[in-house]
């Protein structure tokens, strides 16, 4: 994705077990920030499909 | 190469005359400058149709998908890389294979010759490393180190890794060849001009599909492109949706291109859409140190977990 | 006998508009026809009066059922020219837009588009006996034309008329009131059948429609048609039996069934040999089909 | 028909002119290879080029399209109602659409507009265009036009035909379209007796042309016994099921109806589809009429050198462009198809009395 022209950071993995409950809230929490401190995505979003 | 026909042929014929193949997959000559068909041969006797030159670079590993016959096959370097690929993700079986291996010089570029020339090219012939054009207005010769195909250009696994027969002797491979420079050039690129020149590239694209339909790694049933249910990409000719369908499609070959260059080949329209799967191509070498369909006692990068992979989320 | 093409379709509505419009429309009621709930009736009443009175059809066409940011789909109608103020189609759920039709309440807005194709060839019927032979949920324009046929107004064209409908079990049936008072006529003689039952009071047959045909239907001679809908297995079937009765291929009817876009013969994909089954079809005689590549 | 000769070098100046009452659109060359685009201020198209890549087939018949827009807001009175899209069908000429291109849109014409419905945006868009073809004095290899009911300097479906004549063009003016494109142009037009140099220049392109077809078989060989041949193997073998023939061919008409929604604001749009594609005619239970590889290659060929040949009474549904055969990834030649089914022996006598 960021090859092709997406910002950085807006793709994160995590690898979560099921018992790590934990974790994954500390992990989406981190995410949401990280996008929201991105702000919304400009370049790849199809709002309207533009044909003739 | 055409040197090598002769002696495809002469193996067709032996493998077909003591039954141990159904049938025999290579190419018959084109009937336009610079294109071969892909052929099935059934009969001994027609085995006078193959031939070998520099203009087979179709893919023919696409041609075995699940296919039940016993099958004799020509295969180039990145052609046998993607029988292997083939056999070890369960769309043919090794046994029913009888591999002629083409230890291959490379391909020539039909595109890059024809924008050489104004008028239009009638002939393109081979002799000894060179390549004769005639044209509307033109009669010439230039090297064919100068007029190969990208890839090929690139190519450092010409000979076959898996074979039963041999059409030749092995070739020596090219060496210090810097596969990447394009990656790295696009790498370097800021996140907007990334967009722009994605942008730039896709928009002749008229989604016919030739790109995925060449390639001998697109064999799903149904393509993600003409699911329904649900729809994941709309069908249109817009912009997202077309670069949708080219980097969903790229992903799907990640650990598993050859650069064999079909797709690029195949595109009515001339879009080196390489650029998509050479970067993963690149990422596969550099964190996996794996290069897609060497061995048959290897699994790929995506389906195996190992404890020093050098993603850090994963730990 | 004529050949059913929509060329002799005289007095076809057209659409010199746009016939890719759909035609608004409210559903008026929906009724859940089996047992299994995956067969639904959509009564569908236009918004504009005008509307309706452009969509004249007759019983075997079929329309295109639009449904705003999902598509469209072709369906038989259900209901009869006979029948005024209202449209009615039987929906299987199946795809995209037939599961979200099944997923709509009365008094939404859809849109319908049509009539399409050709229909029972009517006048070559005319002082004939009919054999109606129907399998599962392809009823649907079989009860539009048995709604025409006995019409006060028609009923006198036609000679014996014979009908054998079956389905898997009697909760698979379509249109289950009308099947029942439709027995109880002298002017219509019905033979409705499942392939079976654990039901004690089922007091009609038990079997599948071949046989059924077999023992019950009238012999095949020049003044004697035979229509079949139903599905591929059971029409496979049937046809020996119906040429042992002695129906020869072009007094053998049926409607065929190909995946449609447009519905005006223009998108190209429903094909078989040179005959768009939207536009040339869908009701093709099994002669005409012999000479058609079997691409359905 | 009149035939008029204007300089070249006011060919700029008379465009100009036209650009005010026209929409201009010609071959425009990006990458390599040229393109039907509408041509910017100042813009000219480019007569260099041998063919465009793709047909001018897009230039009536885009291969997305609007048909209807649609509101699903339950709180407007119109929702769930669709509305008609504005669209541009102001005056437009194609400048240099080459004779195959041009009698391929009559072809078409014939799907799009028949006596029981009208395709209203195909024939819309196509009144609204003037056809200004170039004849072809390059014909290329691949060029089988003239045994394809079409020629380099065929007139069907043109308005005006232009032929470069070293330092002017002549024009054939064919339409009253064709007279409006001249008299707009203002080009200082004199009326010449061109008629023996155009057929001579016409005799000298058409005998540049190599490759040709035998059709003449076509018309009376049996349907059944050509489906069933065992020639289909043989050609779709290396078909890989991409549509690169069907949407670079200019008389392929076949398309796809789409909706599509974002947020409450839906369309439904129309886009080229390919009888090569596997889902082009698959049924909703998943049954495919032409589910392999040789039933849509035979269906490709069989539609365009028999059933149209049948259902029209106007040849081929080919005008011999050569695109199909050039572009083909792997080299499936309609040539060699078209050869193989006109060389089909017809059924003995006595199956065809059966």
């Amino acid at each position: 994705m960021e090859h092709m022209g997406i910002e950085p950071g807006r793709i994160q993995f995590s690898w979560i077990s099921s018992a790590e409950a934990t974790k994954f809230v500390d992990v989406v929490n981190k995410v949401t920030d990280a996008i929201k401190e991105l702000g919304p995505n400009r370049s790849f979003v199809k709002p309207e499909t533009k044909v003739a | 190469m055409s040197e090598y026909t002769e002696s495809i042929r002469e193996i067709a014929k032996r493998l077909l005359e003591t039954c141990s193949v159904e049938m025999i997959i290579g190419f018959r000559k084109g009937t336009v400058p610079m294109m071969n068909e892909p052929h099935v041969i059934r009969n001994a006797r027609d085995t006078g149709d193959l031939v070998w030159d520099s203009n087979c670079g179709i893919n023919l590993a696409n041609y075995l998908t699940d296919r039940k016959e016993n099958i004799g096959i020509l295969a180039k370097g990145c052609d046998s890389r993607n029988i292997v690929t083939h056999i070890l993700e369960n769309k043919i079986k090794r046994e029913q294979l009888v591999i002629i291996g083409v230890p291959c010089k490379g391909m020539i570029d039909k595109r890059k010759i024809t924008r050489m020339f104004n008028g239009e090219i009638l002939e393109v012939l081979e002799d000894n490393g060179q390549i004769l054009i005639r044209g509307n207005g033109f009669d010439t010769r230039l090297d064919k180190a100068d007029v190969l195909q990208e890839n090929c250009a690139l190519c450092t696994h010409r000979n076959p890794v898996i074979y039963d027969e041999l059409a030749a002797e092995l070739v020596g491979e090219q060496e210090d060849i810097d596969r990447y420079e394009d990656v790295r050039k696009l790498e370097a690129m800021t996140t907007e001009e990334k967009w722009a020149y994605f942008d730039d590239l896709l928009k002749e694209c008229i989604r016919c599909y030739a790109c995925k339909n060449a390639c001998p790694l697109c064999y799903c049933p149904t393509c993600f492109v003409d699911e329904s249910k649900p729809q994941w990409v709309g069908k249109s000719q817009d912009a997202i949706d077309i670069r949708t369908f080219h980097f969903l499609r790229a992903f799907h070959c990640a650990g598993r291109c050859t650069d064999c260059g079909a797709c690029q080949r195949a595109c009515p329209v001339g879009i080196n859409m390489r650029v998509f799967t050479k970067k993963l191509e690149k990422d596969c070498l550099d964190l996996f140190d794996w290069e897609a369909g060497m061995s048959l006692e290897s699994r790929p990068p995506l389906d195996v977990y190992r404890p020093d992979d050098p993603d850090k989320f994963i730990k | 006998m004529e050949v059913i093409t929509a060329d002799s379709a005289r007095d076809r509505v057209e659409h010199v508009e746009n016939p890719y419009m759909p035609y608004p429309v409210r559903i008026d009621e929906i009724v859940v026809e089996t047992e299994d709930r995956n067969l639904k009736t959509y009564t569908l009443v236009f918004l504009n009066k005008a509307d309706e009175e452009a969509f004249t059809y007759h019983a075997g066409q079929f329309a295109e059922l639009s449904l705003a940011g999902r598509g469209e789909i072709p369906i038989g109608i259900a209901s009869s020219p006979v029948e005024k103020g209202f449209l009615k189609f039987t929906v299987n759920k199946a795809g995209v837009v037939t599961t979200h039709l099944h997923n709509m309440k009365e008094g939404d807005i859809m849109g319908v588009r049509g009539p399409m194709g050709n229909w029972f060839p009517w006048d070559t019927l005319e002082g004939k006996n009919v054999l109606i032979i129907g399998g599962g949920f392809a009823f649907t324009t079989l009860r539009s034309s048995i709604i025409s046929m006995l019409h006060p107004a028609n009923r006198s064209k036609f000679n014996d008329i014979t009908v054998v409908y079956g389905a898997r079990t009697p909760g698979m049936l379509l249109y289950k009131d009308e099947l029942i008072e439709w027995e109880k006529r002298d002017d219509i003689d019905m033979h409705i059948t499942v392939d079976a039952t654990d039901d004690p009071d089922w007091k009609y047959n038990v079997g599948f429609v071949p046989p059924v045909t077999e023992q019950k239907a009238p012999q095949g001679d020049k003044d004697t048609y035979a229509i079949v809908c139903g599905p591929p297995i059971m029409i496979k079937f049937t046809q020996p039996v119906l040429e042992k009765l002695g129906y020869t291929h072009d007094h053998i009817i049926m409607s065929l069934e190909n995946r449609m876009k447009c519905g005006i013969g223009m998108c190209g994909r429903c094909n078989i040999g040179k005959e768009l089954v939207c536009k040339d079809g869908p009701i093709f005689t099994l002669d005409q089909i012999n000479r058609t590549p079997r691409e359905y | 028909m009149p035939i008029v000769k204007f300089e070249k070098q006011n060919w700029e100046t008379g465009l100009n002119k036209l650009r005010r009452a026209y929409r201009l659109c010609g071959p425009v060359e990006d990458k390599g290879f040229h393109y039907f685009k509408d041509l910017g201020e100042a813009e000219l198209p480019d007569f260099g080029c041998l063919n465009t890549r793709l047909s001018a087939k897009g230039i009536v018949y885009p291969q997305s399209e609007d048909m209807f827009e649609y509101s699903l807001d339950e709180t407007l009175d119109d929702h769930h109602v669709m509305k008609d899209v504005q669209k541009d069908y102001s005056p437009r000429i194609v400048l240099g659409i080459r004779p195959c291109d041009a009698k391929a849109v009559k072809l078409v014409k014939l799907n799009f507009d028949t006596a029981d419905y009208k395709d209203p945006y195909w024939l819309r868009a196509w009144e609204a265009t003037t056809f200004v073809g170039l004849a072809c004095d390059n014909p290329c290899s691949a060029c089988f036009c003239t045994t394809a009911g079409c020629g380099p300097y065929h007139e069907e479906g043109l308005d005006v035909l232009l032929v470069d004549n070293d330092d002017h063009y002549m024009a054939r003016v064919l339409t009253e379209k064709g007279i409006r494109f001249i008299e707009t142009a203002g080009w200082d037009t004199t009326g010449v007796d061109g008629a023996s140099l155009i057929e001579e220049r016409r005799a000298a392109a058409e005998a540049k042309i190599v490759s040709h077809v035998s059709t003449d078989r076509l018309r009376g060989a049996d349907t059944m016994t050509l489906h069933a041949a065992g020639i289909w193997e043989d050609i779709s073998f290396s078909c890989i099921n991409c549509g690169t023939c069907t949407f670079v061919c200019p008389t392929c008409w076949c398309f796809d109806i789409q909706d599509e929604v974002h947020g409450k604001q839906g369309k439904r749009t129309r886009n080229w589809d390919s009888c090569m594609f596997p889902i082009f005619t698959v049924h909703t239970t998943g049954h495919n009429p032409r589910g392999s590889q040789l039933q849509r290659v035979r269906q490709r060929f069989m539609h365009k050198l028999k059933y149209f040949v049948d259902k029209y009474d106007q040849g081929i549904m080919c005008v011999g462009c050569g695109r199909c055969v050039s572009q083909c990834p792997v080299n499936i030649d309609i040539r060699r198809v078209c050869e193989l089914m006109n060389d089909l022996p017809a059924p003995d006598a006595c199956a065809a009395q059966e």
